[in-house]
């Protein structure tokens, strides 16, 4: 059975109401397209996970699909505030937002020990901090070598579904991610489901071609959905590039509930797909975000027969 | 139907324990012919991953070791060990392991350290556990593919360098290892199982022509028999063929 | 000799502050332009590291975020995020790192995280840590970039989200960090350091034509003053030629 | 000042007496250059340090330079036993060997430990075998979490040098790799000083058209050596195959202690540096090792301009 479908089939069978959803990507490969289905099936209480929650987590707070936010930097990347978040969790609209805070390098430690099957993580971080104090997942370890140190721990997140955009896979899922990597790899190996969103589907052959590159295997993906541009505003190294103006556009409008409504009507509730929606942005819009070429040079593996 | 070897015998045994894997944890050899022979014969979906990195291997010639460059080309992923055993064989991907031992005792514990009394002094220095010992306490089954012989299979080993069921089956799931422990041993002359209680070792199959008393001659201790006591079909010509003529044309591993 | 703003300033000696530096971790805007222009007068080996997972970064065009794309073309390396913080940040390699904050104490304590008593009822949601607890532990140097202000130089953060020196160098030491902490504060004023015993944050070096009672105007606490009070250089003419042609000629940040 | 030095000079500068060193690679990208340089200039009392000692410790350990063993698997790959190792450990020849043991996994985690300055790395791995009983490094933790769960740890490996074998890197001692990847990286960031030994230098360009690629920064990096075929016997993807005869020759020839000083002198002591081996080696055998070409398809980085 072919595990490529579209945006809403992988949403319907893959992320129900209550789940833990983890939609990873650093600044770039932020899959809205997931995101904006996800508000559109009308999904609810969700725990939705990530470091930076970016627009994408904003946009899916203000349309109320979220009951919890567990995070580590809340801001709109070089523009400002996330102030749908802000609204929830300074003043409970549309609803409460329950938040879990770590930081970075502790939201990383617990994918990678979500994904390694370890019961903690370690890392020094969180001394003479206040988080602890008000997170009690944050705990400590004591070395059992000859110094004794004590050492920051955080526990596995092991999400019930991610969603990771990249540039390119194969028909099984195969997945190949250049530029920045995040921890994309450590989020979906820790996830019971993954969905994979690619920018194009290539032959066999051509993942092949540069195994180090495959950094999700076939094995841990459940779901392919194509989707071009399905990263706008966020970008795709080689690409597109992030559509900056769009994100300024978001920061002032999400301002105020009313024009928040309005942008979510604009852009998500009445775009049936991401296809109409990038027919919404535009020719114009697309090219201009088209970077131009810079391939890397090819390397060598060799004939071995 | 012509002869064959007690190696084709095993390699078509193992090939048939893995029918229902996803995910095979190979090293070069039999195993590594088994596992092709499944993928030609019922499991074409089958994996195969090497402790050096390597997943979805599509060699263009035999390997000489899991470290083969042959791997490596049009191989699927290629990684960092760390990310290998970390997040497919601790992580919980690898379905199926096939093992071997210079011994292996009564409740399928392994040894690959030493022969002798004293680590120090070791009679024989053999070559440690490399990965063995995370892949029998994390993959979900193992197999053992190991020759009969009483120097072999000793009540109790040396070293226990990768952990069976320990003293008992009990014993393994006091301790919650993600992986369920030995499922058989592809032995020269039969299948032997675990007994679901007790996890003692057990005859739980014959080949073709071979008694109970020359698989015991070849156990170091009193080796209990299942219940039910079954016959292993032979090699059809088909696995022969494909093992002779696709896999192993030399015989480097056939004989 | 032109005028130059607070902006230009802050950031001719935030460059003077990595002369020696063989790293920077760094975000955009004024830390940003700092480095690259450290690296145009006089540490040209300077290598820039973002928490984003870029070493080396040679952008054609002045970076967005710290995860825009142009950083990533044309970089040395580009890797997850958990190789950057466990081997570089944590494995020592970072040698300066800069960092703002909504609020700074007496120790060189910062908080991003919250404004207001109660962090489940925030008067303000701020961002959070980030990386910035992580980098302030494990960085061997800190500055730190901020404008004066009592509401953001506070006797007491109202969360501490990246520790400076605690109540204390002696705290810092006790706690075994890795990092020296905070070595400067630089401001639209002044530039601030801690006391070499207590840690206590002081004023070391005014700008041109700053009283030090303009400074304690924008310091919620009676403000040490370091025992040889400096007067801080002007930008050259080379600096400001080099931010404003090259650097920053839309003068996104220098304003 | 050049990173850039002979195989010499390296030695000399960084690999005194005394040293933990580790010479990584997995099967492949094994530096026998570099070994034999260490033996040529008389080392002694070095703790060598890695997961397979191959034949390359089997070698270093015949011509005396070890005091100490730090291991995972003493075998000859596809081979069988590492003969001059054995004699060492089994009846002290040519002087008694002292050994440190560990899993594969746990020698990894011992080097991420290192490279990251964790106190200790967390493994499920040692449960029930005899392996703590005889190396007291190997300690357990118990998880402060909700299970309370008690998992197995490894110290921290810190090398005083690594050396690792690469395709290539530029002029700096930005590295590249592909291929198996081993655990280079973890050893690298782990030592104290690192040695590059590459097939080719390559332009600064080359190694910025593909970041993604770069494992080991100039940062980390001591000393440039250039040295084509320094991996061999052993192999460099896409540059040249293992040489099995060699491997099944040593086999033989290091069961006998004769032979073996036999083999040191031809092959060791009587060649000053690696051009004279490879010119013994013969062109033949050169060629017969090189592959045919398998490059990897290029990607699209792009131009953000």
């Amino acid at each position: 059975m072919s595990k490529i479908m579209t945006m809403r089939e992988a949403v319907q069978e893959f992320v129900p109401d209550g789940v833990t959803l983890a939609i990873e990507g650093f600044t770039g490969l932020i899959c809205f397209a997931a995101g904006h289905e996800i508000i559109r099936q009308g999904r609810r209480d969700l725990t939705l996970c990530r470091l930076t929650p970016d627009l994408l987590y904003d946009q899916m707070v203000a349309a109320g699909v979220a009951r919890k936010l567990v995070f580590s930097y809340l801001g709109n990347p070089g523009v400002g505030s996330l102030y749908a978040i802000r609204r929830a969790v300074e003043k409970g609209i549309p609803h409460p937002l329950e938040i879990e805070e770590y930081t970075h390098f502790g939201m990383i430690g617990r994918y990678i020990a979500g994904a390694a099957r370890l019961p903690f993580f370690p890392l020094r971080s969180h001394s003479g901090s206040d988080l602890p104090a008000h997170n009690s997942r944050l705990k400590w370890v004591q070395s059992p070598y000859e110094d004794g140190e004590t050492i920051a721990v955080v526990p596995p997140l092991n999400p019930d579904v991610a969603i990771i955009h990249a540039p390119r896979c194969d028909q099984h899922g195969n997945t190949q991610l250049w530029g920045l990597l995040g921890m994309q790899k450590e989020a979906a190996f820790a996830a019971g489901k993954v969905i994979v969103v690619v920018e194009e589907i290539v032959d066999d052959s051509v993942i092949r071609s540069d195994p180090n590159r495959t950094l999700l295997p076939d094995l841990i993906v459940d779901a392919v959905v194509v989707e071009p541009f399905g990263a706008h505003p966020s970008y795709v190294q080689g690409y597109y590039d992030r559509d900056n103006p769009f994100y300024l556009d978001w920061g002032e409008r999400s301002r105020d509930v009313e024009q928040t409504s309005q942008w979510l009507d604009e852009w998500v509730y009445s775009v049936p797909d991401r296809a109409t929606y990038l027919k919404k942005l535009g020719e114009e819009t697309l090219s201009r975000l088209r970077p131009g070429e810079a391939l890397s040079q090819p390397v060598n593996y060799g004939q071995y027969t | 139907m012509s002869k064959y070897t007690a190696s084709e015998m095993m390699i078509a045994v193992a090939a048939r324990h893995l029918a229902g894997a996803r995910t095979a944890f190979v090293g070069v050899g039999i195993p590594n012919i088994a596992c092709n022979l499944a993928i030609r014969t019922g499991n074409p979906a089958l994996a195969l991953i090497y402790e050096s990195g390597v997943y979805g291997a599509q060699p263009a010639r035999l390997p000489l070791s899991i470290g083969d460059p042959t791997l490596v080309t049009g191989a699927v992923s290629v990684m960092p060990m760390a990310d290998l055993f970390m997040y497919y064989l601790q992580g919980g991907l690898v379905d199926v392991a096939m093992l071997g031992a210079a011994q292996i005792d009564r409740f399928g514990n392994l040894n690959s350290t030493i022969i002798g009394a004293d680590y120090n002094h070791p009679k024989t220095r053999l070559p440690g556990s490399g990965g063995a010992c995370e892949i029998s306490i994390n993959a979900r089954r193992i197999l053992n593919i190991t020759r009969l012989g009483a120097r072999t299979f000793v009540e109790k080993v040396d070293f226990l360098t990768s952990p069976g069921f320990l003293a008992g089956r009990a014993e393994r799931d006091r301790m919650g290892m993600p992986g369920e422990g030995p499922e058989a041993v592809i032995t020269d002359k039969a299948v032997l199982d675990f007994d679901p209680h007790s996890g003692e070792m057990r005859l739980a199959a014959l080949y073709p022509g071979v008694s109970v008393e020359e698989v015991q001659a070849g156990v170091g201790w009193p080796l209990l028999v299942a219940p039910a006591l079954g016959e292993v079909e032979p090699p059809t010509a088909e696995e022969l063929r494909i093992m002779r003529d696709e896999l192993d044309p030399a015989g480097l591993y056939r004989g």
